[in-house]
């Protein structure tokens, strides 16, 4: 059933990531985004963590991944076109890729031996167990990090409005 | 043995305070207290030495070595003081310095008269005074080099003395310099000595060469040979005689006193002070012979054709430096002396007689245009013929019993002995003729120059004359053997062991010489206005006005190569190529990265990615070398890359 | 107590310049008083100086900074005594040189002026590593922008580019003295001279960095004396750097640097280098003294003479005999006192004429007779006429060479004797000699206080060149033991051209 | 009934997630494309970080993934304000062509 | 119970739900124009079946035969993709709302499709992905007023989702756990005493719940977006038949999910007002039926107050509606939210 589930969502998330390479309207590549980022969700469900399933979806598919849709739609820049701009890119991009990939895959693969097996039924974090460490612990950076978002939204605001000076 | 009231230090420091005196305060003085001044002092110090003279007479033991001195430079075991110490041979050099310097002095005050500068003159003449007496009162080689370094400033300063000749300039310049080549030498000498005996103290190295230490031969020549390129410099012999012929350009007392007195003789007192290790080396006492022998013969031929007055005196003073030279390669070393005291006389003498007639005829130099001064400068005519019979050598004059002893000593030392003696006599033969010639020239016949209102010098010039030519005269009475006996405990004696019969014989000889040179000379001078025969041997006359072009070799094969290296070889390759070079260099180095590194921030976003992800691959890799590879992880790699 | 004074009197005195208004002379009067004050207090030195007692005296060690072990440690031994003395006589030389020269902001000359003396002293005296390390840098700035803004810009703003060759030339080699010096600490733990000293003695640090280490430092104070072929800078700093500036800026630093931070910190390593030092000097000298042979621009001769006398004292240093290092060190304070004279001099020449050609001279003597007399007898004090402090020097340097290292070397260093009076008597004939030319231009005699300086500097001369024992028996002990120490090391010594074993001196020992 | 999963696909999935992120970022010329492509890489680091957590029962991955997920909203906020001004200055969001620093 | 059993159950259960639900919707739609009409003094539709109880039928079929014509400029995938999205959010959240007593046969929940301990969390993601179909359908029908529609609709339903989500805290802090049967457990102690509206204290975020819900569907005051007179219909101006149905399902949909969560958080879910003040009744059937009638009872009550509410509030202007729902809603929200932590912790 959990083997199942993964395999499914597993399949969908790499699908839509290929996707997001594939594509070349980039409205497409938002979409497909917004694809694996709730596969992902179910993942997490299926790994126990059902705040941050809903987390995700809420904040990234249903808030992020708006933004950028909202912004590929307003500026309706169209298709990419085929420039090959940089030669080192493919050179050098691509093996490096690889290489990581490899680099990835070996030490998970070496050193997975002595990692347990993922069931659905263990070990589901309640939000209770989440917040209590979120507001016990880690209260610091949760305030830090509300007041980023703040300067993120400051600086938002000033970057995009219409008289910022230039242009 | 202690200083008994001898007060040695005061002789050196009486003339210093003279030029103190005059150097700092001359300016503003009267010319009547500097010519006090300047004159006092050094009479003192003569006072002194004659006081010292009398009381070596009157019985006391020399050598008189002052041990208590002021050290000077001490460092590790070196320990250089300033030790005076008089015997035989001091004392007559002394008395020759002060004796003769004084006369000089006395006559400057008359010829320097209205010359600016006045006071200039006399200090620089007292610093000299002070460094001759330090150097012959030197107890150790480098308190001698000061001396020797110190009469080197004085002779640059006093041939300067005009300065707004340029001639004059260059020439103390030359003259520095090449006795610095000299002092080079001596310098080298003194660092052998330093190095083998530890010491420079004569007395001690004198005993260091008693003990028959294992010194090798090679070390003593070599020591020898240094310290005769030192004397040939301050001596004007062969290699660096080129400096006195200039050194002309500086008023006559000066010549007469440095050039023809004192300074020059230098050379030779220190060959006869270091005889001890001259002694050791054949080899070098026979190049000191030949070096005299060939410069006397030299200096002689050129001394003919000269005719600037002061040119010719010049020469000859080269020549009878030679004779000095041949004297003491050849061992007679208190022959040498006392043909310096003799020479110190006559040829002050000269130099002084030909001061007084260029005084007399306003600064005419030039011998072609002089001539009749007999009638108008009686005093100057009868001291001047005195010195040159003097010069010639003939019988009851100081310049025989010298000449005849040098000659008689190279005579008796074998084959090499006889061609030198040879050449001595040759050489005599020119002296007595060109000083023939300046006589004629200069007193008899008519004179050359209309327009000349030659007028006696006054007495303050004649008396110094009149001395010296007494003591010209009576000079060589002393004899070669008292003369000798004297200074025996210092040169010890020469082996000639030539009997009466052939030292009779060679005197004769000597005075036929000089009688010949005599008639050649008056055959040419002597009837008025015929110098045809000289002009016939053109070629060779050339040859000898341009004094063997010796100059303009020196220049050429020592002067223009070291400026040519040093503006060529130093100057472009040295600095611009190397220092600048390589400084460019590094800048362009910098250059050349900056450049390359530019073109990789291309602005090009992807490419930037590229470098990144290769950048995390490369990292992830060497971080996890040791997991990947099994060789256990970060510490291995790091320690592998660092060892 | 004494040496915190001498230390900080020059910065109290550049602070208070600072402050007070630039009217008038206050600035230069400031600076005179600060620098006499100074040079008494430097006097009090050789007073109470106990010339037998080995090690430091007048020491003072507080601790500066906890880690890294930073100390305020100031001593001074035979060595860097007379320096000191000789700093701060230079001081009031220098205001009185630049009296007439620098005339508009002078605040900025005199404060910058003060510093560089603090800095002079703090190099001299500071025994941590780390202080002298900051003094060494403290030196190099005020020099750079004393040249840069007050320099002579003969040809357009060629004092800007002197100033930086000077800065670039003595900070990049800084550098890697900074590193090796950080690498002495992560060893030994800490800065403090004697304690490196042991460390290094006792061999416990790697050979090879060590030796990497020893070249840092030599080659950090050879540019700063300069060494041949590290003088890119000298020419171009003596002749645009101000006259009080260009005195202090050769020379010193470097070898005491050299003597006490390399020959005495690595000796067994200096003894490696020495072969090459010897060879560099005595090229030095010829080198300098040819190119001062050819030279139009009375500056560059200058630079060049001093490049040679300099490269007398590294001679002397590496020669490791102990006459020799009294020479060297003799001949440095020498070379002080000459240079001083020298420089102003030729200032005062420069000032009156606004052009440094020889050509353009002639006959300087009639109008200028004290200028003259004093200027021959600096130069013979230059080329070494005995009874002057040159030639005490430049003899204990050559019998030095001479006896105990080669004998080739020695004679060719004893050439440069010649070519240095050579060049020195044709400056003083293209000068001074020769008839006055109308047009030769406005030349003005030295003015009292001048006079009365050079006088005095002049009479130094002549008491250091009659009686340098006064001298040499101070710096004797302390030298003694740098050539114990290097003897002791357990190389065989070094010994080029003809086999003598070096003896610590000349024979042994009566 | 109840199959289980080895953790280690879910960590390879990651990777491999992350490894099309790091090409998307290559290979895509869109700027916002290249946004894209690195959130993506933000959500694979996401899913390793909640595998850990559920692996060794640390609540402070999911914590941690809860911290990114408020970075990544603040980061995606600003960077869409630069895509815009950088659209309205140059006309394009193409990368080649943005390749100077002065917009 | 294997696996097969409980899907086979399951599915018959989502499609029972699925059937009321769809039926439901038709049912509103008839009900708000019979309602509208006769505030506007009208009858509304009367004609088909018996007072027009076939007329939702008769739309239907109408809707479904009408030609579907699908404009070239259209970017066809997206296109198409939109309208089932926005469908597919509102079904999706029906899942979890419990609209009967927690009553189970052989271990399978009766009345509830799934009973999730993170239920109110699944509502509020369902509705923030919702938002893609509107704004998917406005930008690929390549219109510029269907494009500025779908703009305005999108922006609309995100700002008032934040006042949305807040709103609930106030009852999540008061029931303790995000699971919609348990806050309605709590709710049910003793009836209407008990009932969010008035004994939970929560009448302030019920209104703010209100006013964001009628926001989040673009209904009543805030349907600006769909304005006839300004946008020509709005987002889904160039869909016709089937796809436009789909639109209209959605809106209607959304309008029952949020009646319902209304009732579950504010008015008790599936308990009586009276509460234990008459006996729980005893055979089975009605223990199982009354709740689901209480249930029913109060969906209907809010689905006529939404009506009505449209049909007498004019529209807003579109700053207002932002201004409105950005600086009023949202700091009251948050001030319900310091008011109800405070009391719940001095209490």
């Amino acid at each position: 059933m959990h083997l199942v589930l993964f395999l499914i969502f597993a399949i969908f998330a790499l699908a839509g990531a290929v996707n997001l390479l594939l594509q070349k309207h980039p409205i497409n590549s938002a979409l497909s985004l917004i694809v694996v980022m709730s596969s992902l969700a179910v993942l997490y469900l299926l790994l126990g963590a059902e705040f941050l399933a809903m987390a995700q979806i809420i904040v990234y598919a249903g808030a992020i991944m708006v933004l950028f849709t909202f912004v590929v739609m307003l500026l309706n820049e169209g298709r990419e076109e085929k420039t090959w701009g940089s030669r080192t890119a493919k050179t050098l991009g691509f093996p490096a890729a690889a290489v990581l990939l490899a680099i990835f895959a070996a030490t998970i693969l070496r050193a997975g031996r002595h990692y347990g097996t993922i069931s659905l039924s263990d070990g589901v974090t309640t939000t209770q167990e989440l917040s209590k460490v979120l507001f016990r612990d880690l209260l610091l950076p949760f305030e830090l990090t509300s007041v980023l978002i703040l300067i993120a939204i400051l600086g938002a605001v000033a970057l995009a409005r219409k008289d910022n000076g230039e242009a | 043995m202690n200083d008994p009231m001898l007060f040695l230090p005061l002789i050196p420091l009486l003339p210093f305070l003279g030029f103190l005196l005059n150097g700092l305060l001359g300016s503003r003085l009267p010319k009547a207290l500097v010519s006090a001044i300047a004159l006092v002092f050094p009479l003192a110090s003569f006072a002194l030495v004659a006081r010292a003279a009398w009381m070596v007479h009157a019985g006391l033991a020399l050598p008189v070595v002052e041990h208590d001195a002021p050290a000077w430079i001490v460092s590790g075991a070196m320990h250089i003081g300033f030790g005076l110490a008089l015997d035989q041979l001091t004392l007559v050099m002394l008395l020759v310095i002060t004796g003769v310097g004084f006369l000089i002095h006395l006559y400057s005050v008359g010829y320097m008269e209205h010359e600016t500068g006045y006071w200039r003159y006399f200090a620089y003449l007292n610093l000299f005074l002070f460094f001759m007496t330090t150097l012959v009162l030197a107890a150790n080689f480098l308190l001698m080099f000061v001396g020797w370094e110190g009469v080197g400033l004085a002779s640059y300063l006093l041939i300067g003395f005009y300065i707004d000749r340029k001639s004059a300039g260059d020439a103390g310049k030359k003259a520095f310099v090449v006795n610095r080549v000299g002092d080079f030498g001596f310098l080298i000498a003194i660092f052998l000595l330093l190095g083998n005996f530890g010491t420079l103290n004569f007395s001690e190295i004198a005993a260091h060469l008693a003990a028959p230490a294992g010194l090798s031969g090679g070390t003593i020549t070599l020591i020898c040979l240094c310290l005769l390129l030192g004397a040939t410099g301050k001596s004007a012999q062969i290699p660096l005689y080129i400096w006195l012929p200039d050194a002309m350009e500086g008023p006559t007392p000066v010549s007469a006193l440095i050039h023809a007195a004192t300074m020059v003789t230098a050379g030779v007192y220190m060959i006869a002070r270091a005889h001890a290790l001259f002694d050791l080396s054949p080899t070098a006492l026979m190049v000191v012979a030949v070096i005299g022998a060939a410069t006397a013969f030299f200096a002689a031929t050129v001394a003919m054709v000269q005719t600037d007055i002061k040119r010719v005196l010049a020469y000859s003073t080269i020549s009878q430096l030679g004779y000095m030279f041949l004297a003491c390669g050849v061992g007679a070393y208190s022959a040498a002396v006392f043909h310096l005291m003799t020479h110190a006389f006559f040829k002050a003498l000269l130099f002084l007689a030909a001061g007084s007639v260029i005084h007399g005829l306003s600064g005419e130099q030039d011998m072609r245009r002089m001539g009749g001064l007999r009638k108008e400068m009686p005093v100057t005519f009868w001291t001047m013929t005195a010195a040159v019979l003097a010069i010639s050598g003939f019988f009851p004059f100081a310049g025989f019993f010298s000449k005849d002893a040098i000659l008689a000593a190279a005579f008796h030392q074998g084959a090499v002995g006889k061609a030198l003696w040879t050449v001595g006599l040759i050489t005599a033969l020119m002296t007595s003729f060109y000083m023939f010639r300046l006589w004629y020239l200069t007193f008899m016949g008519k004179s050359r120059t209309e327009s000349r209102h030659a007028h006696e010098s006054p007495w303050i010039m004649l008396t110094p004359l009149m001395i010296l030519a007494a003591l010209s005269v009576s000079g060589g009475w002393v004899g070669m053997d008292r003369f000798g006996a004297f200074l025996a405990p210092v040169t010890g004696t020469p082996a000639n062991a030539g009997d009466a019969h052939v030292e009779l014989m060679l005197s004769v000889l000597a005075v036929l010489v000089a009688a010949a040179g005599w008639f050649v000379a008056h055959s040419i001078y002597g009837r008025s206005g015929s110098q045809s025969m000289t002009e016939s041997l053109a070629s060779p006359r050339r040859v000898l006005e341009n004094k063997y072009w010796v100059d303009e070799l020196y220049v050429a094969c020592v002067v223009r190569p070291i400026e040519w290296i040093a503006r060529y070889v130093l100057g472009w390759i040295g600095e611009l190529v190397l220092v600048r070079g390589s400084a460019w260099l590094m800048a362009g180095i910098a250059g050349l990265c900056g450049e390359w590194l530019r073109r990789w921030q291309s602005g090009n976003l992807r490419s930037y990615a590229a470098w990144l992800a290769a950048a995390a691959a490369v990292l992830l890799i060497f971080v996890l070398a040791g997991t990947l590879l099994g060789v256990g992880g970060f510490a291995q790699t790091i320690s592998w890359a660092v060892r | 107590m004494i040496l915190s004074l001498i230390l900080l009197v020059p910065l109290a005195g550049a602070a208070l310049v600072l402050l007070l208004p630039e009217r008038g002379r206050i600035p230069a009067w400031i600076a005179l008083l600060d620098s006499l004050f100074t040079f008494v207090c430097t006097l009090h030195l050789p007073a109470h100086f106990v010339s037998g007692r080995g090690g430091f005296q007048f020491e003072e060690n507080v601790l500066w900074l906890s880690h890294p072990r930073i100390s305020y440690h100031l001593g001074v031994d035979g060595l860097s005594l007379w320096l000191v003395v000789l700093v701060g006589l230079l001081a009031p030389v220098g205001v009185l040189a630049s009296w007439k020269s620098i005339q508009k902001n002078t605040k900025a000359f005199y404060s910058l002026f003060l510093l560089q003396q603090t800095a002079m002293v703090g190099v001299f005296v500071s025994l941590d590593l780390m202080l002298y390390y900051g003094f060494w840098e403290l030196s190099l700035i005020p020099i750079a922008i004393l040249t840069a803004m007050f320099g002579r810009n003969l040809n357009e703003s060629s004092a800007m580019k002197a100033a930086l060759r000077f800065f670039l030339y003595t900070f990049i080699p800084s550098a890697p003295l900074l590193v090796a010096l950080l690498w002495l600490y992560a060893h030994t733990g800490s800065f403090d001279y004697t304690a490196l000293q042991a460390a290094i003695a006792s061999g416990s640090l790697p050979s090879w960095q060590l030796g990497w280490v020893s070249v840092a430092f030599l080659l950090a104070f050879a540019v700063k004396v300069p060494v041949l072929g590290l003088h890119g800078w000298l020419a171009d700093t003596f002749s645009e750097a101000p006259v009080a500036i260009a005195m202090i800026a050769a020379g010193k630093l470097g070898l005491y640097s050299l003597i006490r931070f390399h020959v005495e910190l690595f000796p067994a390593l200096a003894r490696e280098a020495a072969p090459w030092m010897i060879g560099l000097a005595v090229i030095g000298i010829l080198y300098g003294a040819m190119l001062a042979l050819v030279q139009r621009d009375f500056w560059k001769l200058l630079a060049y003479a001093t490049l040679s006398s300099l490269s007398f004292c590294t001679l002397g240093i590496y020669g490791f005999t102990l006459s020799g290092m009294n020479g060297a060190l003799l001949q440095t304070v020498n070379e002080g006192l000459i240079g001083a004279a020298l420089f102003l001099m030729l200032g005062v020449l420069f000032d009156g004429a606004r052009s440094c050609q020889i050509a353009d001279f002639g006959g300087a003597a009639h109008r200028a007779p004290r200028l003259a007399a004093l200027f021959v007898i600096a130069s013979l004090a230059m080329i070494g006429l005995p009874l002057l402090n040159g030639f005490v020097g430049e003899f204990l340097v050559l019998s030095g060479t001479f006896t105990g290292v080669s004998k080739g070397w020695a004679t060719a260093a004893a050439l440069g004797v010649i070519l240095s009076a050579a060049y020195m008597l044709r400056l003083i004939q293209k000068i001074f000699l020769g008839e006055a030319e109308t047009n030769s231009p406005r030349i003005r005699d030295l003015s009292w206080q001048e006079t009365c300086t050079v006088a005095a500097l002049a009479g130094i001369m002549l008491a250091m060149g009659v009686m340098p024992t006064i001298w040499i028996s101070t710096m004797e002990p302390a030298l003694q033991s740098v050539t114990q120490k290097i003897l002791t090391v357990d190389q065989s010594p070094v010994s080029t051209a003809s086999g003598t074993v070096a003896s610590a001196s000349t024979g042994e020992p009566r | 009934m109840n199959t289980t999963v080895p953790a280690e696909w879910y960590l390879i999935l990651s990777a491999a997630l992350f490894t099309l992120g790091v090409v998307g970022f290559l290979i895509k010329r869109s700027l916002i494309s290249i946004f894209m492509s690195i959130e993506l890489m933000l959500n694979a680091v996401n899913l390793s970080f909640v595998t850990f957590a559920h692996e060794w029962h640390a609540v402070k991955g999911q914590i941690f993934v809860f911290f990114v997920m408020m970075v990544a909203a603040a980061e995606a906020a600003v960077g869409l304000a630069i895509i815009i001004s950088i659209f309205r200055a140059r006309g394009t969001l193409t990368v080649d062509q943005i390749d100077l620093m002065k917009l | 119970m294997q696996l097969w059993m409980f899907v086979v159950l399951s599915l018959v259960k989502v499609i029972v739900v699925l059937v009321i639900f769809l039926t439901a919707v038709a049912y509103t739609v008839l009900l708000e124009r019979k309602l509208v009409g006769r505030i506007q003094n009208r009858w509304g539709p009367s004609r088909v079946g018996p007072f027009g109880l076939l007329q939702p039928l008769v739309d239907g079929l109408k809707l479904f035969l009408k030609e579907d014509i699908i404009p070239s400029g259209v970017y066809r995938p997206l296109y198409l993709l939109a309208p089932l999205i926005a469908l597919s959010c509102s079904l999706l959240s029906i899942a979890v709302i419990p609209f009967g007593a927690p009553m189970t046969w052989h271990g399978m929940r009766l009345f509830e499709i799934s009973d999730l301990n993170i239920g109110l969390l699944i509502l509020l993601s369902v509705t923030s992905i919702g938002v893609y179909g509107i704004a998917l359908s406005g930008w690929s029908s390549n219109n510029k007023y269907s494009l500025l529609g779908s703009l305005r609709a999108s922006a609309q339903m995100i700002s008032y989702e934040l006042a949305l989500g807040l709103s609930l805290v106030g009852v999540v802090l008061r029931a303790g756990s995000l699971s919609l049967t348990d806050i309605v457990k709590v709710q049910a102690v003793h009836g209407i005493a008990s009932w969010n509206i008035l004994g939970g204290g929560q009448i302030i975020a019920f209104f703010v719940y209100l006013m964001a819900a009628y926001a989040e569907t673009n209904r009543a005051p805030f349907d600006l977006p769909e304005a006839e007179t300004e946008l020509t219909g709005g987002y889904h101006t160039e869909y016709s038949s089937m796809k436009f149905a789909m639109f209209f399902m959605a809106e209607y949909g959304n309008m029952i999910t949020v009646g319902c969560v209304a009732t579950l958080l504010f008015l008790g879910g599936w308990t009586s007002p009276f509460g234990d003040l008459i006996p729980p009744p005893q055979n089975l059937v009605v223990q199982a039926l009354a709740p689901l009638f209480w249930f029913v009872a109060k969906v209907f009550c809010f689905l006529f107050l939404y009506i009505w509410v449209r049909g007498t509030l004019p529209r807003f202007r579109y700053d207002q509606l932002m201004g409105f729902g950005w600086k009023f809603l949202l700091p009251v929200a948050m001030l319900n939210i310091v008011g109800t932590s405070l009391a719940l912790s001095l209490l």
